[in-house]
């Protein structure tokens, strides 16, 4: 068939492209590309204002289309996009990857200042910059250096600014909500209305109902009471009302996700991040 | 009365202090042992991974850091304790880099003492980016998609990978989770391939997850340390003082202060309502 | 297993009304086709909550989640855009914290619009618009040192929130600010209901930035998505009487028909 | 000398971590009292650590081995172009040509939004599926009728409250809605209550770490010792002083307003 004729050529001219090569070669090629690479931006940079959102739309729509097109026009017997999938989900994560410069910069501007003004707390913003480069040194000492001695005690000094500060710092922070938790209780859980009665009323149920405690404080009702008890009440909470009421909060979720990303994907969104003039 | 709307001028400090000592004296004296309870979807979680034939390998997803350890981690230590007493191989896989670490050191711990060898027992493929391609390629090809294990092995060479290539050869997979991922392991790699999916989250998303419990996407769930407790006292460890244990005892005394700091707080807001509407309607300090 | 990873007939039917309708609307919409939408409990309380801070010649403090360059962000940008404008009128500041540096450089321009609409650009402080951190926690810290060193008199919370929810609205209450929160993410809900004097919770965030900008798309949008959950409400009906006879009158006929060639695909 | 270093950094690794770790602990916790220098000092430590952290990680684990050693070690050069996408996010803070970062910020918006399909029939098909709940008797007899019931109610009522292009005048369609509102907040007791357990979870985690890992091992030999004990009761008078000292003054300005950066 002619059909397996063209794959033939495609594919020898796609191998062509996409063979391994070394050395010079290699070299030249990347930086072949690289100067490629920065004329298409230099292209882009000319590109007259009318054209630009239609070039936006157009990328827009055809990094879904992939996607949609694989779920939707797919099957058992015609799946190419789907074999294309990792190799697509790579390249998003390298190109994503490297937009993490993007709060780098930000928070280098702003600490950079304080410490070149010496504004007040500029000490803070100084070790700032330590901590960064201190781990981040660390981190490729061990990973690249050659001397065994270098690598195995930047090794240990990265264990100890990972295990000895950035874990515990996470983990204190997220901790401390618990004391948040509680006197925002204290404080702000009031019957004002029939909402915040039952709101409340239902955490507390839960609150007994989920640990040992509510097991003994009702552990008393007699069998046909059972029912009462914290613990199956609490059960019967989250199975039942809660089960229905989130499930109903889901579908409002999943439509509105559906739409919004009809909205994106057909470029429809409306706002000033959009409507601005490119 | 008058205390009552006191005691609502009370320094917050104050409540801070006291939930310190409410949590710790249970972590210092604490009763041994579990406590009885059991949920049914603690049950159910028990049974999946029970009945899963010795051909077949359960794969731990696993998507938390350090942050949340407390909650994870004894989920996470209960399932590996289960599956090496049942001599059910598995694979943990994390999408976290700190948490690769952190559930490396709980394998490794209770390899040492249940007397089981990594490679041939259990594997750890080590931190892989979380993404729709990898979570797919657990069920399509499995060793290919994980490629190197955590020491940097390949996956393909280890004995404990001997038959399992694809879901066919998966028992059950597992979400160990503190984010929103449930859905994408979901999405692409339990439904496509018609697996089962226990789920052990943190408590804040237990709640959210009755909906898929109820529809069977999910099959059984722990729900945060104290789900954990109570598969220990499956697994036949009630007698045992673990660190979920102590933590349910100590979760038993701090929601108990904190109802009655709810009940306080709405004894000093309905006093000083009364208060305020003997004075003439002067506004309340609310 | 017996069920495909692609696409079967239902998917074509059901994902196709709820394009469908979602497209339709929106599409009329931006015929000028005029679309109700109910009124929303807490933002006809914006104004006065602008207001009190005004009164109070105290700033005001707009987070806008911490969420980076995603529809919920751009949607608080909306509601940010309102009241800026609103704040602008009378003088009063508006601060607005930011943890997503893209983000950050959309608010700033969103501001700087708004005080030049209003034909007051000199007022614009550009110290005003900031980025705090790309960490969760962090930011927080920030956010808190903010409301206690400024004493906000009006704290709104728009957008993508987590566990630093609760850190925030807790601090808000504590420096006495009017608070309304309204966001989508509904574990964080019943802290900003605890702690706030008004939220919009869930679903009505969509509605609520559709609501001030009156932007013809998103209001279709909100109609069409109505549909689409009276769809499901449908589906579900059926659904539900087919499943019913099924147990009770399983001789009726064309029960099985509709169940080998629709509901299959949702009943697993 | 590197070799002496590292040899009595692994001898001394375990302790110099916990004690770091409970200094970290205390830093932290400090501003429950009152906002500090101290505290402000390690935030700005964890700032830093995370976004080093955030950048070695980010080459170690992805740019490293599927960026730069396919394209530098495997001879596949077109991985260049990878890096030519991803320049163009930094147009950005061009104000001339910030259009070319729309470019690559429309891709990764048309990417999640093109997964939506897959998304919306895998998650929600069976849950719409689950819902088709049958109202005759069932196992457990009429309970299984009334159970149905009950979730119906308040599944249709809890989605007449997201409706918005109507209003909700009609009687029925009103008490409806606000019927809807009081269980979306039995939901949301529901999360209140499970979000406290997790937090305190977590809480519990590091007393633990503090009372077991650095008390115990590495400042008092056990709980009976004397030291433990005269801590504990020193904290327990604090305490009490602190109670006595809020509830005879009345409540003042707190602290936390000291002057702090950003």
């Amino acid at each position: 068939m002619t059909t397996s004729t063209h794959h033939g050529l495609w594919s020898i001219l796609w191998g062509a492209v996409v063979a391994e090569r070394h050395g010079t070669v290699l070299a030249l090629l990347i930086a072949g590309s690289l100067l490629v690479g920065a004329g298409i931006l230099w292209m882009l940079m000319s590109v007259p204002t009318r054209y630009r959102k239609p070039v936006v739309m157009a990328v827009t729509f055809l990094g879904g289309l992939i996607l949609a097109l694989e779920f939707l026009a797919g099957s058992e017997k015609w799946h190419p996009l789907t074999d294309f999938l990792p190799t697509y989900g790579n390249v998003q994560m390298v190109i994503g990857s490297f937009a993490l410069l993007l709060g780098i910069i930000n928070l280098f501007m702003i600490h950079g200042q304080a410490v070149s003004k010496r504004t007040k707390g500029w000490a803070n913003s100084l070790a700032f910059f330590v901590a960064f480069f201190a781990i981040m040194m660390a981190g490729f000492v061990k990973d690249y250096a050659t001397a065994k001695a270098v690598s195995g005690s930047a090794d240990s000094i990265f264990t100890v600014f990972f295990e000895g500060f950035l874990m515990p710092l996470s983990s204190t922070m997220f901790s401390m909500i618990a004391f948040y938790i509680a006197s925002a209780a204290y404080r702000a859980f009031r019957i004002r209305s029939t909402e915040s009665a039952l709101m409340m009323i239902t955490a507390s149920i839960l609150m007994l109902g989920l640990v040992p405690a509510g097991l003994y404080l009702t552990a008393w009702l007699p069998e046909p009471l059972s029912w009462l008890r914290l613990e199956n009440l609490s059960a019967w909470l989250l199975v039942g009302p809660n089960m229905a009421v989130q499930r109903a909060m889901a579908f409002g979720i999943a439509v509105g996700a559906l739409a919004v990303g009809l909205r994106i994907w057909l470029s429809l969104e409306r706002g000033s991040f959009f409507d601005r003039q490119l | 009365m008058n205390i009552l709307i006191k005691l609502q001028q009370i320094d917050r400090r104050v409540i801070y202090a006291l939930v310190v000592v409410v949590l710790a004296v249970p972590l210092i004296f604490h009763p041994a042992g579990h406590p009885t309870l059991v949920t049914p979807e603690v049950h159910r979680a028990f049974e999946v991974i029970d009945q899963i034939p010795k051909d077949k390998m359960v794969i731990l997803s696993s998507a938390w850091g350090p942050s949340t350890e407390s909650e994870n981690g004894p989920q996470t230590a209960v399932l590996m304790r289960h599956m090496f007493m049942k001599g059910i191989r598995f694979g943990i896989v994390s999408w976290d880099q700190a948490g690769s670490q952190v559930t490396y050191k709980i394998g490794t711990s209770l390899e040492k003492e249940l007397h089981k060898q990594y490679g041939v027992d259990w594997v750890h493929f080590g931190f892989k980016l979380l993404n729709e391609a990898a979570l797919r390629g657990i069920g399509t090809d499995l060793p290919t998609t994980m490629k190197n294990d955590k020491l940097g092995k390949l996956v393909s060479r280890l004995p404990v990978m001997n038959g399992i290539k694809d879901f066919h050869n998966i028992g059950a997979v597992v979400e160990i989770s503190a984010s929103g991922t449930l859905e994408g392991t979901m999405i692409y790699t339990t439904q496509p391939n018609g697996l089962s999916l226990l789920y052990c989250p943190t408590a804040v998303m237990s709640v959210e997850a009755y909906k898929y419990l109820d529809s069977g996407q999910v099959k059984g769930m722990l729900n945060s340390a104290v789900g954990a407790a109570q598969y220990e006292t499956l697994i036949g460890m009630s007698d045992v003082t673990t660190q979920a244990s102590i933590t349910t005892w100590a979760l038993s005394t701090a929601h108990i202060f904190i109802i009655v700091l709810i009940l306080l707080g709405n004894l000093g807001y309905i006093a000083s309502k009364k208060a305020a509407r003997r004075q003439g309607g002067e506004a309340s300090n609310d | 297993m017996g069920t495909t990873p692609y696409a079967n007939p239902a998917v074509y039917i059901v994902e196709g009304l709820l394009v469908f309708f979602i497209l339709y609307k929106i599409i009329s919409a931006r015929r000028g086709r005029e679309l109700f939408i109910r009124r929303i409990t807490g933002l006809s309380s914006l104004d006065e909550a602008v207001g009190r801070a005004t009164e109070m010649g105290k700033p005001m403090l707009f987070v806008p989640g911490i969420g980076g360059l995603t529809v919920v962000g751009l949607q608080a940008m909306a509601i940010l855009q309102h009241v800026v404008q609103r704040a602008a009128k009378f003088l009063t500041r508006v601060i607005v914290p930011n943890i997503d540096p893209i983000m950050f450089t959309i608010s700033e321009e969103i501001s700087k619009e708004a005080y030049n609409a209003e034909g007051v650009p000199e007022q614009f402080d550009p110290e005003d618009i900031r980025y705090l951190s790309s960490d969760q926690f962090a930011l927080a810290a920030g956010v808190v040192g903010i409301m206690h060193r400024e004493k906000t008199a009006t704290v709104l919370y728009f957008g993508e929130f987590f566990a630093e929810a609760l850190i925030l609205a807790e601090n808000g209450q504590m420096v006495g600010a009017i608070q309304i929160a309204g966001t989508p993410s509904i574990t964080q809900v019943p802290f900003f209901l605890a702690a706030c004097d008004y939220t919009i919770i869930g679903d009505e965030y969509y509605a609520a930035s559709a609501y001030l900008s009156r932007e013809p798309t998103l209001l279709g949008s909100l109609v069409g998505q109505d549909y689409g959950k009276l769809l499901m409400m449908g589906l579900i009906v059926i659904g539900a009487i087919a499943v019913t006879l099924v147990s009770v009158a399983p001789w009726l006929p064309g029960l099985g028909w509709l169940n080998a060639n629709f509901l299959r695909y949702f009943l697993r | 000398m590197t070799e002496t270093m590292a040899n009595w950094l692994a001898a001394h690794s375990t302790s110099i971590i916990i004690w770091c770790a409970a200094l970290c602990t205390f830093a932290i916790y400090s501003v429950l009292y009152a906002e500090n220098k101290f505290y402000r000092l390690f935030e700005h430590i964890y700032i830093g650590l995370a976004a080093g952290y955030g950048v070695y990680v980010t080459w170690s684990e992805l740019l490293g081995p599927k960026w730069w050693i396919p394209m530098v070690y495997d001879g596949q050069w077109y991985w260049v172009f990878a890096a030519v996408a991803g320049s163009m996010f930094y147009f950005m803070y061009s104000n001339k040509h910030v259009w070319i970062s729309r470019v690559i910020f429309g891709f990764f918006m048309g990417v999640a939004a093109g997964g939506m399909f897959r998304g919306f029939y895998e998650v929600y098909f069976p849950q719409i599926g689950s819902s088709m709940k049958s109202l005759a008797p069932g196992a457990n007899g009429w309970w299984d009728t009334a159970s149905a019931l009950v979730f119906y109610v308040l599944l249709f009522s809890a989605m007449t409250y997201f409706f918005f292009s109507f209003e909700h005048k009609h009687p029925a369609v009103a008490a409806t809605a606000r019927a809807g509102r009081w269980f979306l907040m039995i939901g949301f007791g529901a999360i209140f209550g499970a979000t406290v357990m997790g937090r305190l979870t977590l809480l519990i985690g590091r007393l633990n770490f503090l009372l077991n890992d650095w008390c115990l091992q590495q400042v008092v030999p056990d709980w009976k010792s004397i030291y433990f004990k005269i801590i504990a009761a020193l904290v327990v008078v604090v305490l009490i002083a602190l109670i006595v000292n809020s509830i005879a003054r009345p409540k003042q300005k707190n602290s936390t307003s000291s002057a702090s950066e950003e």
